[in-house]
């Protein structure tokens, strides 16, 4: 087995995979308060993933997903869900731009885990090309149902 | 003689990691032999110039290239250089026809277009197994000129599910495409059958021959097709080629799609002539360099035969179906008899793009995903599965190191 | 620099019967450098694969090959790599913009789509010089549409007449197609007066950059217009691939023309819905060599400088206008200040068709014919003339060789 | 001047391309009789012939044209006006044949004078196969004005 391999797949990453934090029954039409929700669909694949958020009147803030696809897309979703259980919108933001840049860093970037917590581990996706889009699948609809919540909050 | 011929191919020389490759990606793209990569340098280097269009010496003899090219395929697939319309891949081929119907509908190409023409009372078919190609451009017709859509359903085991033919293909049908060969499940459809009901009812045929073309001998002449598709890049061709097959009547009363120089008789600033086929269908600077690439790389299969190929990939689509069986949690999807050597399957709790990557790192080149035909994966209740596709140059070891690969996915994601 | 350069093309040592190749048909084609060829060979020895669709290795390589061109050409023209499209010429990527508009006006592409729609009441407009390419699918839309088909004449120095350019291009007008540089009279158009006034009336732009891009310096974003085509092998790349770019949110809200694999987001049996730029143009396999070939092309003309080459040809445009001055009997069409390397003449008494053998006979290639241009021929009241078109690699000796077998035609032929 | 040119443009050649037998004013509508006329073009050129063949009781024919090209479409346009004055319906078909048969032949057969008389001085056009549509250019007219001709008789 390559070392590669092994960045890629690290052990958290395939723990995230099976025990999925977040993926839940959605709310849907049901969700009341601040919320948003988001369909991204990787077409190389077909993975596709469906995400909620909602914010509670302290910025804090929930996320809620189903989804079916890869055990990178999977896993990522699974960590900021987590993520998000855990930190303000304001932070999230912050680590958003962080996962996004580490993404994009082929490999040059090393995850800063005070910041990233377990999506440091994702470091070695960004040496596999084809894979990154997996990896941000679900931080993508998580970028585009977050601004619906805060769009419906200021409403 | 194929354990020779993989020498020819130096692309196979390259090691992935610690590992040799193993290329099972034919399906989507063929690796090249050195004589078709030469035959760039070649016309590069001794005879590049825009065709059909000068007197001069460099013109000439890539004119001669470029319809040569057309003999060639002619020879392949049966009748004459004039039915053989380049085309930029397969896809624009399909499209040819499916806007060109189009165009012929909304009152473009006069009284010989008419017998084109679709409307709200007709139907298209399609089978349920098509390639995107032979299925969006269908769709995109059937909302243009409102006629209705209908499609073959495809049985548990991966074959064309013909019991409600006559209902589904009848005096509604204008046009009935299908694929000859599933580039997911490797099965080769009936095509007499399905061309016999086409000729009851008096519809159009259009047979997508990406996937038979390449690994079978292939008769468009005797199998009856009004029009066909393929793509060079699948035969030992280059990247940027395909080509459209046609009956000459029909090409030349077809309304052309793409249009400007190259196409044209008489060209005032009111209105223009096309001409006939085929380069009423071929307009602007032509894709010459890779006909020449072509060309030989249709000599090259004439030399191997297609015949001997066909078995050949019969004897490797049995080591891997033989192989998959034994592997634990893997799946093949179909089990159609009439086969080429494309086997695509499920790993039990391992996504498809994890499977590959898996493969990826043994050395083992797969395609992961729909291989364009979300709806045919839909149909197995799977939305990607993973495809090895095996071609001339592949041999029993190629495979091993696939099923050696496979047998170890599941245990290292933890899926056993 | 300009005469080292020159052996970087291994076809220029061609000889033609007893003379030195004098290539002087870059406007129909370039010839191609020895690095672009290689490309070639290194693609598909090393990382042919399919793009876009597989995890495994060989296919990463040719999906960052492919996109790296992207990249290149933003370099080249300006803009990002998102607003670039691969297609198979530049007829190709003329043919998306006016078919594009043509389906957004039979209701496809939805609401986003609504901008293009084109009716009777509304008018597109051309010029008199354009290229059949800039011309035919224009003549099509209006057809299609009941639009009106206007154009722009030219002068009798072969400049476009803006006399009456307000009322030409007015109120009614949605698209306004011209060339920027004229493939017959090489005249340079004043491309950002003609967009200013379709930016007066809201109308489209729609730039065929053919024969600028190879030539000169060019931004498309500088020049603001919407669209624009060109190809690559006029650019010392490939046979086989052209480009169109364009403004994100128009390319995002055109519908795509061809349809199939690897354009869709998802597809059913029943519709499909597409991805956006530029994939949403790019239909079936791609011509990823070609793509790499350009890039390297791409690369070979930045490091020369395309200032450079300008001046370059605007010094061999001199040579040959001043020397066919000083024949007796031969007019060259048009007169234009701003130009490039592209003549186009008519010698008295003898066809196009004639001089163009006897040229080829003293090893000068050249092109003969209407050059995709009847209606500009028709306004100069000839069918056909002789056209020498430069490039980077060409020299004086290139030129000299033209004329003194040109002050020898009329004569060969009894003319005089 | 190579020897293949030289071949090409015969003095015959040349000599046709500018005294032209048959290019005369066209009868047009104003034909009478068994009669017809071709339209051709060479789309790559732009070269175009308008050719009218006028049928006498005898088998004997008239051949006249009108047309714009270079020196090789406009000499056969000549040279086959000039074997059709000379010779009977029958005679032209297979003079015709024999044409098409030595500009298909890419310089590997010699023009029969016997049959072909000036027209064997094409054998040169043969080697140059962008030149060939130019000498046929004609003869299609002439053919499909000769089978309207015929059609025409026949009624
Ligand atoms: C001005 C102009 N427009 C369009 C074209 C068509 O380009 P292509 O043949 O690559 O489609 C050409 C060249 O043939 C040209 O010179
Ligand atoms: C069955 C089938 N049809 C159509 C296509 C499309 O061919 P291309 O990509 O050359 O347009 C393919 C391959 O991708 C195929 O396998």
């Amino acid at each position: 087995m390559s070392t590669q391999m092994q960045q890629l797949y690290q052990q958290v990453i395939l723990d995230h995979s099976r025990s999925r934090i977040g993926n839940a029954d959605l709310l849907g039409d049901a969700a009341t308060g601040a919320h948003g929700s988001s369909h991204q669909i990787n077409p190389t694949c077909g993975d596709e993933i469906e995400l909620e958020t909602e914010l509670a009147g302290d910025g804090g803030l929930t996320v809620r997903w189903s989804g079916d696809g890869c055990s990178i897309s999977m896993a990522s979703a699974s960590v900021l869900s987590e993520l998000a259980g855990d930190t303000t919108v304001a932070d999230m933001f912050v680590i958003e731009a962080k996962f996004h840049e580490l993404m994009h860093s082929r490999g040059t970037l090393e995850g800063e885990e005070e910041i990233l917590g377990d999506a440091a581990a994702f470091s070695g996706v960004s040496k596999f090309p084809a894979r990154i889009k997996c990896a941000l699948l679900s931080w993508v609809a998580f970028k585009d149902a977050l601004n619906q919540a805060q769009t419906s909050l200021e409403e | 003689m194929f354990s020779r011929l993989r020498n020819d191919f130096p692309i196979l020389d390259t090691r992935v990691g610690e590992s040799p490759l193993s290329y099972l990606d034919s399906g989507a793209t063929s690796q090249k032999p050195q004589c078709v990569i030469d035959t760039f340098t070649e016309y590069y280097s001794q005879r590049n110039a825009a065709v059909h269009r000068g007197a001069h010496t460099l013109a000439v003899m890539a004119t001669d290239a470029f319809e040569a090219g057309r003999e060639g395929v002619a020879n392949l697939v049966g009748g004459t250089p004039e039915q053989v319309v380049w085309t930029k891949n397969a896809t624009e081929a399909l499209n040819i026809v499916a806007l060109g119907i189009d165009r012929a509908s909304h009152g473009f190409g006069g009284e010989a277009a008419k017998r084109f023409g679709l409307g709200p009372e007709d139907s298209i078919v399609v089978t349920e197994m098509e390639h995107h190609a032979n299925l969006v451009p269908w769709q995109q017709l059937a909302e243009s000129t409102g006629a209705q859509l209908r499609w073959i359903p495809v049985t548990d085991t991966g074959e064309l599910d013909l019991s409600d033919l006559e209902s589904i293909v009848d005096e509604t049908t204008k046009v009935f495409a299908f694929t000859h060969v599933s580039n997911v499940l490797g099965t080769i459809n009936p095509v007499q059958r399905l061309v016999g009901r086409a000729r009851a009812v008096d519809s159009l045929v259009v047979l997508d021959a990406c996937q038979s073309v390449p690994h079978m001998p292939v008769s468009f002449v005797d199998l009856d097709v009004d029009f066909a598709a393929f793509s060079a890049h699948k035969a030992l061709g280059p990247t940027g080629l395909g080509s459209l097959w046609g009956k000459s009547d029909l090409l030349n009363s077809l309304p052309p799609v793409l249009t400007g120089g190259s196409m044209i008789t008489t060209v005032t600033m009111e209105e223009s002539r096309f001409m006939d086929a085929p380069q009423r269908f071929e307009a602007g600077t032509q894709p010459v360099a890779e006909v020449a690439a072509f060309t030989t790389a249709v000599n090259y299969l004439a030399e191997v035969g297609l015949d001997k190929i066909f078995d050949h990939e019969r004897q490797l689509a049995a080591v891997l179906l033989d192989g998959i069986a034994n592997i634990p949690g893997v799946t093949v999807l179909g089990a159609a008899e009439e086969r080429i050597g494309t086997v695509a399957f499920d790993v039990a709790g391992v996504h498809a793009h994890d499977v590959g990557q898996y493969l990826d790192s043994q050395g083992v080149a797969v395609r992961v995903g729909h291989h364009c035909a979300q709806p045919l994966h839909r149909r197995f209740g799977v939305t990607a599965t993973t495809r090895a596709s095996t071609y001339l140059y592949n041999n029993t070891e190629d495979c091993e190191q696939l099923l050696t690969a496979l047998a170890e996915v599941r245990s290292f994601f933890g899926a056993e």
